[in-house]
C-alpha cells in the first residue's frame, strides 16, 4: 500500500524529522488560503501514487498567493500517467543547496533493512544506481538489532555531508527507522532530503509504502489508503479476499493460485492473445468467491472471452464444477467462457460444464488456445 | 534416497486443531506420513484423528514426548512468526511453514534468528514438500505425483502441481518436490535446494520452476554453471506481468526494472538450462 | 542497588502486574489509617533491604485497624539483621490458594536472561534449588529476541499452573520482562506470586535489583535508593568514585584494583589479621582520592591499623608517595600506617615515605605482617 | 610465538582523542606497538601524537583506510557496547575493550551478537594484553614483564601486574598476558584463553588468576583436567570476601552460596593445578 506525500510527511515530524510548513488542499481557494497563512512562497504539489510529477508539470512555484490560486486550479484538474489529481500539497518553499537521496527499505537478497543514501538526491535514484552506481551507499541493517548510531555516521561521513550536520542526520536516520518499524514500511524514502542555505536538514519529499501483509495490526493506516487511486475492480476484488490486477487485454483469467495465474497469463499472450487481468481466486474455489471474480471480470467491457484454470488438488473436481455454474447461474456472463480443469475428478467436472454448454480443455495449451480463438469471435 | 523427507520424518503440525491443519493433517496422514504429534496452545492432552495424534500445549513438550524431527505450520499469518520462533528454539531441525502473508519484517526477524540456529526453513508461504509414496509434509495433493529420479523445486503452489501432474502423464516420477514459497524473504532458496538434489542420489535431472521477483534464479544460474552436474530444465512464471505490480505473491514484483522473467530465461539458458515456454512442454525438455 | 519491596511492586503495577492494594507508612498512626482505607485484613510488612523478614517477625497479619497499628508499632521498632526498621508495607490480605516462584535474572554463565520458575513458591528459593532442584524450571531469553509467549506458556505448563491463567501469567511475564529491561534489572523477582482462592493470579511480594554500571540512564531509579539503609561510610565512599565495603575487622585497607583489594585482605587474613574493609582507590591514585578514601578508613573507630596496597604501573611511585603524604597531611590519621608501594621508581616513593615516618613494605607478605603486627601495637 | 597479539599487530584505538585513550596510546606506542589509527567520531581528518596517527570518524572508515586487525576501545560505558557492535560489524576480528562499568544487559546483547559474528572480544573491564617486547594493547605497564614461556590469564588488573611483576623479579617472563576482565558477562573466558596457550608452542606454563564469582574457575579446572597437557598454577583471590557483596568488579560476587573461593580452589587443585596462598607464592610454584 502505498502513501502520499503528504501522509508520509505527516508520519516523518511525528518521528521527529523536520518537514516543510505546509498542509494539503482539495480546492484552489484552500490552496489560497495555505499559501496565504505561509506568507511567501510556496511549492504546490499534486498528491498522486505515481513518480514522474514533475516531469508532467505536476509540481510548481508560486510567488504570491493568488498565483498559488491559480496553479493549484490548474493541477488540480491535471491528470498524471492517467491519475485525476485531486488533492494538491501547499508546502513553503525552501533554499535549497543541496540534494541528498535517503531511504530505508527491505533488500530480500539479503534478508535484512537496508538504509541507501546518495549524495545525488532529489533525481530518480533508480537512474542514478544504473548509470553512477558508485554513487549510492548501503548499510545493512541487523534486524535483531536495530539500527546504531555508527551506521548512521557512516552514511552521513560517505556522502561528504558537513559534519556539523551529523547529529541532525543521525536524528533523521532514527526517526526514519522508528518510522519503518512501526509501520511495517517496505519503503520509506525521503527524496530529497535537503541542505538548506542557512544549513538545516529538511525532509522535502516523502514516499512510504506499507506491507499490505502487515496491514492487520495497523488498522489506522489501512483507513487512510486512499481508494480513489485504485483501480474500481481491484478494490472491489480486495473486499472478497482475491488477489486482482486490471490490465489492458481483453481476455480475462480466473485462476487458482498466483504462480498458476501468472502462468496462464503468459500462454494466453504465447497464442496470440492479450490477458485483461491477473485473477487468483486462493485455494478451495467455493461459489461465493468464483462468483465474485467472475463479475469482477465481466464487469470490465473489454473483456471478451474469460479463461477459469483450475487445478483441483485436493479440491474434487465435480465440487469446483459444481462452484462455476452456480456462480454462471447467479452472474449469467455474456462473453463465452473457457473452462480448463484438471486434478481429481476433473473428467466429472468437466462432462458437468460442458452439459451446461461451457468449452472446456484439459490441457493449459488447448484452454489458452480456445480463449484466444473465442475471443476473436 | 530423497531430500529432506523420507518415511523417517517424524511430523509435528502446529496449529493442528485450526480448520487448515486438521483438514491438511488428514490428508497428510492417510497418504502415509508419520505425523507423531500436534501443537495448539491450550489444548494439550487433547487427541485428533480418532485419538491417533496427541495435541501438546508446546512444540518442546511435544518434541520431547515424541522426538519429532520436522514441523508444518499451519497457524494464521499473524502467530507464524513465534511459531516458527518457538520450533526454532525446540530445536526441531526442519521447519515448514503453510502460512501466507506473514509480514516481510517478521520473516527479516525470524529469518536471521533461525540462522544462528542452524535450523532449516521451507516458506512461508508454501506448499511444502512430498516424497512420493514416503512422505506429504505440507498441502501438495498426493495423488499428482509418482516416485521417479525428478527434482523438483519452485517458488508457486498449482503451478508446481501442474508440473508434477505433467510428469506423471508421461509416466515420470519425482525424487522430492520442494515448494520454497512465494515471499520475497523466506528460509530456502534455490541454491540450497539444488545443492541437495546434486548430492542426492535418487536424483538425476531437476524442474526449476521461477517465478518474476528478486534474483534467486540469476543465483541458481550461477550455482547450476559452476556447481551442478545434473540437467535441469525450468520454467519462469511472469513474462507477461506489468513492472511494479505484485503479483499475488508477496515476492512476485519486478522492481525498478529488476527481476523479470526475461531477465531469469537468459541467466537460465546462459546456464545450460532448457528454459520451457509454458508447463507442459516440461517432460518432453526433460528427455 | 536493591528496591525495597514497595518501590518493587509499584514498578512492577505499572508494568500490569496485579499486586494487593496498600500503601507505605513510616508511622504507625499512618499504618491505621490504610488498613481502614482497606477495610479489612490487612498484612503489616517491615520494609528493610534483607532476606528472612517472616522469620525475623517482620510481617503479621492484622484483623482489624486497631491490631493493625498496634503490630507497625511493635514493627517500626524491630531491627531486623541490624538494620532498624523505618517503614512498613500496608496490604490487603489476600486469600491464597497457591504459592508460585517468578522471577527474571541475569545468567552469567549462559551470558544471557532467564526466566526462573517453581511451583514451590513462598520460601528461599535458593533452598529449592540445593534439595529439590528438578522443582525449579529455567528457561533463557534471547537478549537480541526478547522474550516470546510459547516461553511463558512453557514455564505455566512446566508448573502445572491451570490453563484458565496462562493468558494472565502470560502478561505478567511479559510485564516483568519489560520491567526488568527498562530499569536495567540485574533481578526482578516475586515471590510468592499467589493464585487467589478465587482463581487471580497476584504478585504478593517484590524485589528488584539495580544494575549499579546502569543507574546513569536511570536518575529516577537512582533517586529512589535508599541510603538510610547503608553503612554510611559506603554512601560517602560512593560520592568520590571509591568502591567500599565495610566489614568486620581492625585493619583498614586502601589499595588500588578490584582484585588486588580483595588479594589484601585475604592475604591480611592469612598472616592473622582482620581486614576492616574492602576499598579500592581505582587507577591514578591522586592526593583527593586518597584522602578521601584515608578518611572513610578511619572514621571507623575498630581501624588500629592502615595498610595501602599501590601498585605503581604507568603512575609513577614518588608520584603515588606524595599523593599520599599530601592526604597524610589533610586528614592526620592516628593510626600506624603501613605503605606498600612497588613499580616504577618505588624505591624513590619508599624513601619519602620513609623519611615522613611511615612503614614501609616491599612485598606483599613483608606488608600484611608488618599491619597486623602494628594492629596488636 | 604468542596468542592473539605480536608484531603483526595493526592497532586502531577506539576513543583515541579522550584523556584515556591519548594517554594510553602514547604508552603503547613508546613500548612499540604498531597503532595505526584512531577513531573519534566527528574527528575525522585529524592526527595525535604529532602527527604520527591519522583519526578517523568511524571504525569502518579506519580499517578500511589502515588495514587494522585489532581494536582497541577507551571509549566511556554508554557508548562501550555501540563501539564493539561498530568494531564487529566492520569485520575487525579481536576486539579488546578496556571500559569499566558497562551495563551487564548490554554486555548480554553485545556477546550474543558477537559470537554470530565469530569476532574475539576481550573484555570489558579489563587490563588488556601484553606480549612482551612485541605488543601492548591497553593498560597493562610495559616495563613489569619480560619474554618469557609463561602464559598469564586473569581476571583483575592490578593483581596481573603483581604476578607479572613477582615472575620478572625471579627472572621468569611471559609468553603473553591476557586480562580478560572481572565483569559477570564478558567476551572471552578462561577456556579460552587456556586453549590458545595449550596450543602455543612458546607457552610452557600457565598461571591462572580468578576470583570469587560466577563459574569460570570451574569450567577451567573440568578444562585443565579433559585438555591441557601443560602445567597450571593458579591464585584466587576473595577467600576473605563475604557472600552476597560485589567486590568492586561487577563479577565479583558471591552468589546463592555459589562462587566462593574455597569451591573454586577446591576444584583447581581436583584438576591438579597448584593453587598458591598468596600471589608472590607463584614463582616458586612455577619451578
Amino acid at each position: 500500500m502505498k502513501l502520499h506525500e503528504y501522509q508520509s510527511k505527516t508520519i516523518f515530524a511525528k518521528y521527529g524529522i523536520p518537514i516543510p510548513k505546509g498542509r494539503v488542499a482539495a480546492t484552489a481557494e484552500e490552496a489560497k488560503h495555505i499559501a496565504e497563512e505561509l506568507g511567501g512562497r510556496v511549492v504546490i504539489k499534486s498528491q498522486v501514487l505515481v513518480g514522474g510529477r514533475g516531469k508532467a508539470g505536476g509540481i510548481r512555484v508560486a510567488k504570491t498567493a493568488d498565483e498559488a490560486e491559480q496553479l493549484a486550479q490548474q493541477i488540480l484538474t491535471m491528470k498524471i500517467k492517467d491519475l485525476p489529481v485531486r488533492k494538491v500539497l501547499v508546502d513553503e518553499a525552501a533554499a535549497i543547496e543541496h540534494e541528498i537521496y535517503f531511504a530505508i527499505t527491505n533488500d530480500r537478497a539479503a534478508k535484512k533493512p537496508v538504509m541507501i543514501a546518495s549524495a545525488a538526491g532529489g533525481v530518480d535514484i533508480e537512474e542514478v544506481a544504473a548509470t553512477t552506481p558508485e554513487k549510492i551507499i548501503k548499510v545493512h541493517i541487523d534486524p535483531l538489532l536495530g539500527l546504531r548510531d555508527y551506521q548512521a555516521r557512516d552514511i552521513a561521513a560517505s556522502i561528504d555531508m558537513p559534519r556539523e550536520l551529523w547529529r541532525d542526520f543521525g536524528k533523521i536516520a532514527s526517526g526514519l527507522w522508528q518510522a519503518y518499524l512501526d509501520t511495517d514500511a517496505t519503503l520509506a524514502e525521503i527524496n530529497p532530503l535537503v541542505i538548506t542555505k542557512d544549513k538545516r536538514l529538511m525532509a522535502l519529499d516523502g514516499k512510504m509504502m506499507i506491507d499490505d501483509n502487515a496491514l492487520f495490526r495497523h488498522s489506522k493506516l489501512a483507513d487512510i489508503r486512499d481508494i480513489d487511486e485504485e483501480v474500481p475492480a481491484e478494490t472491489e476484488a480486495r473486499r472478497y479476499g482475491l488477489s486482482f490486477i486490471k490490465l489492458d487485454g481483453n481476455i480475462g483469467c480466473m485462476v487458482n493460485g498466483a504462480g498458476l495465474a501468472m502462468t496462464s497469463m503468459d500462454i494466453v499472450k504465447l497464442f496470440g492473445g492479450e490477458p485483461a487481468n491477473f485473477l487468483d481466486i486462493g485455494g478451495g474455489a467455493g461459489a461465493d468467491k468464483v462468483a465474485a471474480a467472475m463479475r469482477i471480470i465481466v464487469s470490465d467491457p473489454s473483456v471478451q472471452a474469460v479463461l477459469i484454470n483450475i487445478f483441483g488438488g485436493i479440491t474434487r473436481g465435480d465440487e469446483v464444477a459444481r462452484g462455476i455454474l452456480t456462480a454462471m447461474d447467479e452472474v449469467k456472463p455474456k462473453v463465452p467462457m473457457v473452462v480448463r480443469l484438471v486434478g481429481t475428478n476433473a473428467e466429472e467436472g468437466r462432462k458437468l460444464l460442458e452439459n451446461a454448454k461451457m468449452i472446456t480443455a484439459e490441457t493449459l495449451a488447448d484452454a489458452a488456445q480456445k480463449a484466444v480463438a473465442a475471443a476473436k469471435g | 534416497m530423497s531430500i529432506l523427507i523420507n518415511k523417517k520424518t517424524r511430523l509435528l503440525v502446529q496449529g493442528i486443531t485450526g480448520n487448515e491443519g486438521l483438514f491438511h493433517t488428514t490428508h497428510m496422514v492417510s497418504y502415509g506420513t508419520n505425523v507423531v504429534a500436534g501443537v495448539t496452545p491450550g489444548k494439550g492432552g487433547e487427541w485428533v484423528l480418532d485419538g491417533k495424534i496427541p495435541v501438546f500445549d508446546s512444540v518442546k513438550l511435544a518434541a520431547d514426548a515424541t522426538g519429532a524431527n520436522c514441523t508444518v505450520i499451519f497457524v494464521p499469518a499473524r502467530f507464524a512468526p513465534d511459531a516458527m520462533f518457538e520450533a526454532a528454539d525446540a530445536g526441531i531441525p526442519l521447519i515448514v511453514c503453510i502460512t501466507e502473508g506473514v509480514p516481510v519484517q517478521d520473516m527479516m526477524r525470524v529469518r536471521n534468528y533461525l540462522d544462528q540456529k542452524k535450523v532449516r526453513l521451507i516458506g512461508p508461504n508454501c506448499p511444502g514438500m512430498l516424497t512420493p509414496n514416503e512422505s506429504k509434509v505440507g498441502i501438495i495433493p498426493g495423488n499428482i505425483a509418482i516416485p521417479g529420479n525428478v527434482g523438483v523445486v519452485s517458488r508457486s503452489g498449482t503451478l508446481t502441481y501442474e508440473v508434477l501432474y505433467a510428469l506423471k502423464q508421461v509416466g515420470m516420477g519425482a525424487s522430492t518436490c520442494v515448494g520454497i514459497g512465494g515471499d520475497p524473504v523466506n528460509g530456502t532458496n534455490f541454491i540450497d535446494v539444488l545443492e541437495m538434489f546434486e548430492h542426492d542420489p535418487q536424483t538425476e535431472k531437476v524442474v526449476l520452476i521461477g517465478e518474476i521477483g528478486g534474483t534467486d534464479e540469476d543465483k541458481a544460474a550461477e550455482f547450476i554453471s559452476a556447481k551442478m552436474t545434473k540437467p535441469v530444465v525450468s520454467f519462469i512464471a511472469g513474462s507477461s506481468a506489468p513492472p511494479g505490480k505484485r503479483m499475488g505473491h508477496a515476492g512476485a514484483i519486478i522492481e525498478g526494472g529488476a527481476g523479470s522473467a526475461a531477465d531469469k530465461v537468459k541467466a537460465l539458458e546462459a546456464a545450460g538450462v532448457k528454459v520451457a515456454k509454458h508447463p507442459e512442454e516440461i517432460p518432453s525438455l526433460l528427455n
